[in-house]
């Protein structure tokens, strides 16, 4: 298992090299200077300016030919030194560790969210193919999947804050009183319910079809002509056979969730690392953008391979 | 769940199958040479105008193509005309959707909107797929080192969270038709391609293309007479259910300021004036017709998709 | 229906002579390298074909038998070079295939053609029978226009379809039907040599017969020679002249059809004979099935000495540490790999007692 | 006719375990409706192994998954008839009675080892469960024990090892054996084996047939066995049923039918066999296809193939009856004909070379 996991690294890492070259094309591409990437803005402004950036520019070797720049660079990223904000002349490090807790509060209750209501739907679904409840709930998830997320959190907000004011419009606490965890579930409530039903609808058809291809195999009929109850076969032979690809898209999933959270963030003003990005494209604040995407980028890599482990733990047929 | 609800844990096609495939006993329609001949694509065809729901997504997109190709003809309004004595009207007999915040008919954006929402999808989808055909094509079919190429750059694209990316991107080339185009193409294509490897690996092993290589087809033969037809069904599907990604991406853009240009009409700009409470609370029929426009487009687009994949499955049972 | 073999389309040196050598293999080896599921990791060589040797004269029917995993469809395909030898030389008409260049080979390939065990997915779906019986003609540049009409109305006379059914697609067929098209197009460019890999396998019984009774009387009318690949020995024995055993991708006993059924030598030959369960409910009792102990083992790590060693109630020390050799024991005309070769008694296989004494123990 | 009126030859010997009454089975696929099983009856004896034998399509496996209701509901697949066990009906016990039968009075040993196993539960386990399910008391030991004893008894080696490992680490003969056990985990009176040797080479094959054959003299266990290979009846089964186009067309002695076959369609079977045993001059084929089980011919299903019919009308408008036929009471087919087999078998002898009527050949 040990062995698996170094080579699936060494594996990785044309991949991770792929990706800070793109990331290092993006910073050639954005328009300035690259070395206000990573300088810290702050001595930016008034006398002295122009020495210093000369000063940093021979520092970051800005004056090297390009592929000893990638090599400088990717030598300041790895070290952490992910650039300083423009907006905020922070690092973007410490940004970011800011924002993290809101989107992970966020995501996880959406995926905990849509997993528990997926699960039961699209079995029983499955189990009553054809029935009312198979249509409803293809046509429901046909639905989340097909109305674009913002315009349901526009919608929720229009309805549960303006309309019947029962919930806050957005943020993650109401300003000017200390936070309480009631105050905090009351505003994750719409932006986690929002986010939870775009992704029950492809969970729900996963599921359902996943089912459905389990329960015509043979060895589910090995099990009823054994005298197992239906109840057994669904659950101890047809349900667990069937989770196991959901869990790999989930692994896969959940670091594009995480970047992912941009618009519904924003529409519900909810301060995690998506408002950031979004608040960092309208002041064109590049490090910050570029940081969340290299590090969205280098945390799918890792949830691979976290896909493929948990693929081989819960099937005994994959060898690693 | 009764006793037999999972039964046999058998459909009605795995009974067929049981029966060794004496259905539609082939030794009749082979005896009457009158029948028309039924081809794959006759079969797909028949079987797609089984999927109701299909259909009538396909009805509603030949609807909103028309309504977007004759828009400079029927729109009542110039989209653009600003009218500020008409500022933020509710619907009325004349501005049947009412008018914006600059007096502009909301009916009127919405139509040429559309000319946007739809152009972006199809553009995105084709170009995404065609990259996508290419390259599994020759990755699947070649192997080697080819293959790994191809497949470590489709882990990189998809490595990146696309939306952020996207933004980005279009960011630094300056927002456009063309650039959000491209930039969702460049974006998307993977998807496509890893499923048009998938296929054609196995159908490179299959019977009938081991037969057209033992009588001598050349790779190029093999590829676009044998592989390419298992391999254009599924990317259709592919295709189509990218369309209606690539309209939401779009949305999302143009919400979040990225998109086409003001004062162009995109549903997704015209949504954008939502973000502010008061227009969300006191005037919904600014973002209320948009945001629905959205989604019947793009539920239309994954009806029409799920048909076509039951269509080409046979498996599929409808 | 001799005029097919004299059409126009013959490659310049025309049809060898009924009994010539046509096909020589020798040293054939196929090796696949093994790889781990996630990370293509080479993990060790399938040695599925481990040198072996065979010859085809024009006309005559070589039966290539055994069990899954022996080896034999590997060999058919890498005679045909659909698979790239690892080791070996394969020639056809004195011509080394396994060094030809592209062009040539493309050329070969109008005198060796392959009819495969599925007739659902060796008929592209998406074509017509007229496109699938004349896709070698398009190949092959050869007839154009009516003529290739013509050419394909005869070949899908040959094999008793009717020339109505041209412009359907292969679906509308039944498996027998399918597998009929599959030989048509496999006969389309005048082959000689035909690989036939378990082609009536997949069929019922009763069209399984269909099958084998044109395959013989293309043979008669075209003096085809056939490589039959068959894991059923009955329709060997009916269909071959001569057969080769094949076990763990080694050829363990040849010769002459009637020879080898009735003189088994080779322990694994006996032992699969006396396997085959004989639809006559009156022998019952008569004789005993020689049950073999085990499995075969996985061919990725095959056993050393003799590969048979490991199931065979005679397996000494010598099997264990060297590989017999295919050789002539008996002077009976046909060799076994075997260091303890015996004869089981001659009527007993198929219809009586191995050997009571060499009886295997009973698996556990 | 009413089949269900007592015939000598069903009640012959001693009392049936099971009887089967007029089976009927339709699927409907699609926008058509499949007869697959048509006025099937027959009985089963106490410890006697009975073949089924057919082509694919023939209806032999559908009418055995009928036997324990393991088709798909309806409207899928719509079963008719009686299927009497120990004085109940199995098409119309209640499911949690049908669950207490299943797999402990009556086990079924499927096609496909490799597929017939849940691939990620160890072998022991699934063999366990078997148990487990209809004895929720016993304890752990004691189904390890037992699950044990049964995978010796199959002959599965260490079984200790064994029992902890996944199906995909057994060799396809070692999954049979396995499947063999689970079947006889709660010692069953009714083994319904669906061609359990079909995915498994000829030398994998004789050891599963040698186990089964053990396994009878062991447990006196009744066996149905479906088979499309004539060779395995003939060698292994007591009685035979031969299957066509959905219905039964000729049963009896294993030997009876073999070496005096009174349906056109068993001597034309016989008469398509390659041999292993006798050099034939050609094989008789069958003409055209097996029927489409959606429109099956009128009359007689096997008269579009049928050299005795001869175009006459009877065999085109009249189904056969299945009725004592070849003298011996418990001999039956359905052929309106069957008085002219001895002829037809003369006809076909001189066609392949060879009687193909077992036991004639020197």
């Amino acid at each position: 298992m040990l062995g698996f996991v170094l080579r699936r690294l060494i594996i990785a890492i044309p991949v991770l090299l792929g990706i800070l070259v793109i990331a290092f094309v993006f910073v050639h591409l954005l328009p300035g200077d690259p070395v206000r990437l990573l300088v810290d803005p702050s001595q930016l402004s008034g006398a002295g300016s122009t020495q210093y950036l000369a000063q940093k520019r021979i520092e970051l070797g800005l004056d090297k030919p390009l592929p000893v720049q990638w090599v400088l660079w990717m030598r300041e990223v790895l070290t952490g030194n992910l650039g300083f904000s423009f907006q905020q002349r922070v690092p973007v490090l410490q940004l970011i560790q800011e924002r993290v807790g809101s989107t992970v509060l966020l995501t996880a209750t959406a995926v905990v969210l849509a997993v528990v209501v997926a699960i039961p739907v699209g079995v029983l679904a499955s189990l009553k193919q054809n029935s009312v409840l198979d249509y409803l709930a293809g046509a429901t998830s046909m639905l989340a999947i097909s109305i674009p997320v913002f315009f349901l959190g526009l919608l929720a907000i229009y309805v549960f804050a303006l309309q019947l004011n029962v919930l806050p419009s957005g943020g993650r606490q109401t300003l000017g009183v200390p936070p309480t965890l009631s105050d905090t579930v009351q505003h994750l409530i719409m932006p986690a319910a929002v986010l939870a039903a775009v992704l029950t609808g492809p969970y729900v058809r996963y599921v359902r079809q996943s089912m459905l291809d389990v329960l015509r195999q043979d060895y589910i009929t090995t099990a009823v002509a054994k005298g197992a109850s239906p109840f057994r076969v669904v659950l101890r032979h047809a349900l667990r056979n069937a989770l196991i690809p959901l869990t790999t898209v989930l692994a896969v999933q959940i670091p594009a969730l995480l970047a992912g959270t941009v618009v519904i963030e924003t529409v519900f003003a909810w301060p995690g690392l998506g408002l950031l990005v979004f608040q960092s494209i309208e002041g064109l604040d590049y490090p910050v953008i570029l940081s969340v995407v290299m590090m969205s980028a280098v945390l799918v890599q890792l949830c691979n391979l976290v896909a493929d482990v948990l693929a081989a733990v819960l099937d005994p047929r994959i060898r690693l | 769940m009764t006793g037999e609800a999972i039964g046999g844990g058998m459909g009605a096609d795995e009974a067929a199958a049981m029966l060794g495939g004496h259905l539609a006993g082939p030794e009749e329609t082979i005896a009457g040479p009158g029948l028309p001949s039924q081809s794959p694509t006759r079969i797909a065809l028949a079987r797609f105008r089984r999927h109701r729901l299909a259909v009538a997504g396909l009805t509603v997109l030949v609807v909103l193509v028309v309504l977007a190709l004759l828009a400079p003809l029927i729109a009542p309004f110039d989209p653009n005309a600003v009218d500020l004595a008409q500022y933020r009207r509710p619907p009325t007999g004349v501005h049947w959707l009412g008018t914006d915040e600059a007096g502009r008919d909301v009916l009127s954006r919405l139509m040429f909107g559309a000319r946007v929402s739809l152009t972006v999808g199809v553009v995105a989808a084709v170009s995404a797929g065609l990259i996508g055909l290419v390259l599994g094509l020759l990755a699947g079919f070649l192997g080697g080192w080819v293959d790994a190429l191809v497949m470590r750059l489709t882990e990189v694209v998809l490595s990146f969270p696309s939306l952020v990316v996207i933004i980005l991107l279009v960011a630094v080339i300056g927002p456009s038709i063309t650039s959000i185009v491209a930039v969702i193409a460049l974006f998307e294509w993977p998807i496509g391609c890893r499923i048009v490897r998938q296929i054609t690996r196995v159908t490179k092993e299959t019977g009938f293309v081991l037969a057209a290589r033992s009588v001598g087809a050349s790779n190029l033969r093999l590829m676009t007479r044998h592989t390419m037809g298992s391999v254009i069904s599924p990317l259709t599907v592919v295709v189509t259910l990218l369309s209606a990604q690539a309209i939401l991406l779009e949305a999302a853009l143009s919400f979040l300021g990225l998109g086409v240009n003001p004062p162009q009409a995109s549903w997704g700009g015209m949504l954008r004036s939502a973000q502010s409470l008061t227009v969300l609370s006191d005037f919904p029929w600014l973002w209320l017709p948009p945001g629905i426009a959205i989604a019947i487009t793009v539920l239309s687009i994954n009806f029409v998709g799920d048909g076509l994949r039951d269509a080409f499955d046979p498996r599929q049972e409808m | 229906m001799t005029s097919l073999t004299k059409q126009p389309t013959q490659p310049p040196t025309g049809p060898l002579p009924v009994g010539a050598e046509l096909l020589r293999v020798e040293g054939l080896k196929v090796h696949f390298p093994i790889r781990s599921r996630v990370l293509r990791r080479t993990l060790g060589q399938v040695q599925a074909v481990d040198g072996i040797d065979l010859s085809i004269a024009a006309g005559e029917t070589l039966g290539l038998v055994g069990e899954s995993g022996c080896g034999k469809s590997t060999t058919g395909l890498a005679v045909l070079r659909l698979i790239e030898p690892t080791a070996g030389s394969v020639a056809l008409r004195g011509q080394e295939l396994t060094t030809m260049g592209k062009t040539d080979l493309r050329s070969a390939r109008r005198d060796m053609q392959i009819v495969l065990q599925d007739p659902y997915s060796s008929l592209n779906p998406r074509m017509t029978v007229r496109g699938i019986i004349s896709e070698p003609l398009e190949v092959h540049g050869l007839h154009t226009g009516a003529g290739r009409r013509k050419k394909v109305d005869e070949l899908l006379a040959l094999v008793g379809l009717e020339a109505s059914h041209a412009g359907r697609f292969p679906h509308e067929f039944s498996g027998g039907q399918r597998q009929r098209i599959a030989i048509a197009r496999a006969l389309a460019l005048d082959p000689q040599l035909l690989v036939l890999d378990e082609p009536m396998s997949a069929l019922d019984v009763s069209i399984q017969a269909q099958i084998v009774n044109l395959l013989k009387r293309l043979q008669r009318e075209l003096s085809l020679a056939y490589l039959l690949i068959s894991h059923d020995l009955s329709v060997v024995r009916h269909v071959c002249d001569r057969l080769a055993v094949m076990y763990l991708g080694r050829i363990v006993e040849t010769g002459r059809t009637d020879d080898v059924y009735n003189r088994p030598t080779h322990p694994y030959t006996q032992a699969l004979l006396s396997a085959v369960p004989q639809p006559d409910p009156t022998k019952r009792g008569a004789r005993r099935r020689i049950i073999l102990e085990g499995d075969v083992p996985s061919p990725d790590h095959p056993p050393a000495g003799c590969r048979f060693h490991t199931r065979c109630w005679r397996a000494q020390e010598l099997c264990r540490e060297e590989s017999p050799a295919l050789i002539d024991r008996f002077d009976h005309g046909h060799p076994s790999a075997c260091h303890f070769a015996a004869l089981a008694d001659a009527a007993t296989v198929p219809s009586a007692d191995a050997e009571s004494n060499s009886e295997p123990p009973e698996p556990e | 006719m009413d089949v269900t009126a007592d015939r000598p030859s069903l009640t012959k010997g001693a009392d049936p375990i099971l009887s089967v009454r007029n089976l009927e089975t339709t699927f409907a696929v699609r926008n058509s409706t499949i007869k697959a099983v048509r006025d099937v009856s027959f009985d089963l004896r106490p410890g006697e192994i009975l073949g089924v034998v057919g082509e694919s399509g023939s209806g032999k496996s559908a009418t055995v998954n009928s036997l324990l209701r393991l088709l798909p509901p309806p409207p899928t697949a719509v079963t008719t008839g009686s299927v009497v066990y120990g004085g109940e009906d199995l098409l119309t016990v209640p499911a949690r009675r049908l669950r207490a039968i299943r797999g402990k009075e009556i086990s079924m040993i499927f096609q496909d080892p490799s597929t017939s196993f849940n691939p990620v539960q160890t072998i022991g386990w699934q063999i366990a469960e078997a148990i487990k399910v209809h004895d929720r008391r016993i304890s752990r030991t004691a189904v390890r024990a037992r699950v044990i004893e049964l995978l010796t008894m199959v002959g599965v080696p260490s079984p200790q090892v064994r029992f902890g490992q996944f199906p995909h680490e057994y060799s396809g003969g070692m999954r049979q054996r396995a499947m063999i056990a689970m079947a006889l985990a709660n010692s069953p009176k009714i083994i319904i084996a669906d061609e359990p040797t079909t995915a498994l080479d000829v030398t994998i094959q004789a050891q599963i047939l040698d186990l089964l054959e053990k396994v009878r003299t062991e447990t006196q266990a009744a066996t149905i066995l479906i088979t499309h290979d004539l060779g395995i009846i003939a060698e292994v089964a007591d009685r035979v049923l031969v299957m066509y186009a959905g219905k039964i067309v000729e049963s009896g002695q294993v030997r009876e039918v073999f070496t005096d076959p009174q349906h056109p369609y068993t001597l034309g079977l016989l008469a398509s066999l390659p041999r292993i045993d006798t050099a034939m001059e050609e094989l008789l084929s069958i003409p055209g296809q097996p029927p489409s089980m959606s429109s099956p011919p009128s009359g007689c299903a096997f008269h579009v193939r049928c050299k005795l019919t001869q175009g006459r009308d009877r065999c085109r408008q009249e189904q056969p009856a299945l009725t004592a036929a070849g003298g011996s009471g418990s001999h039956l087919a359905a052929c309106h004909f069957s008085d002219e087999m001895e002829s037809e078998a003369i006809s076909i002898a001189a066609i392949v070379g060879t009687d193909v009527r077992a036991g004639t050949r020197p």
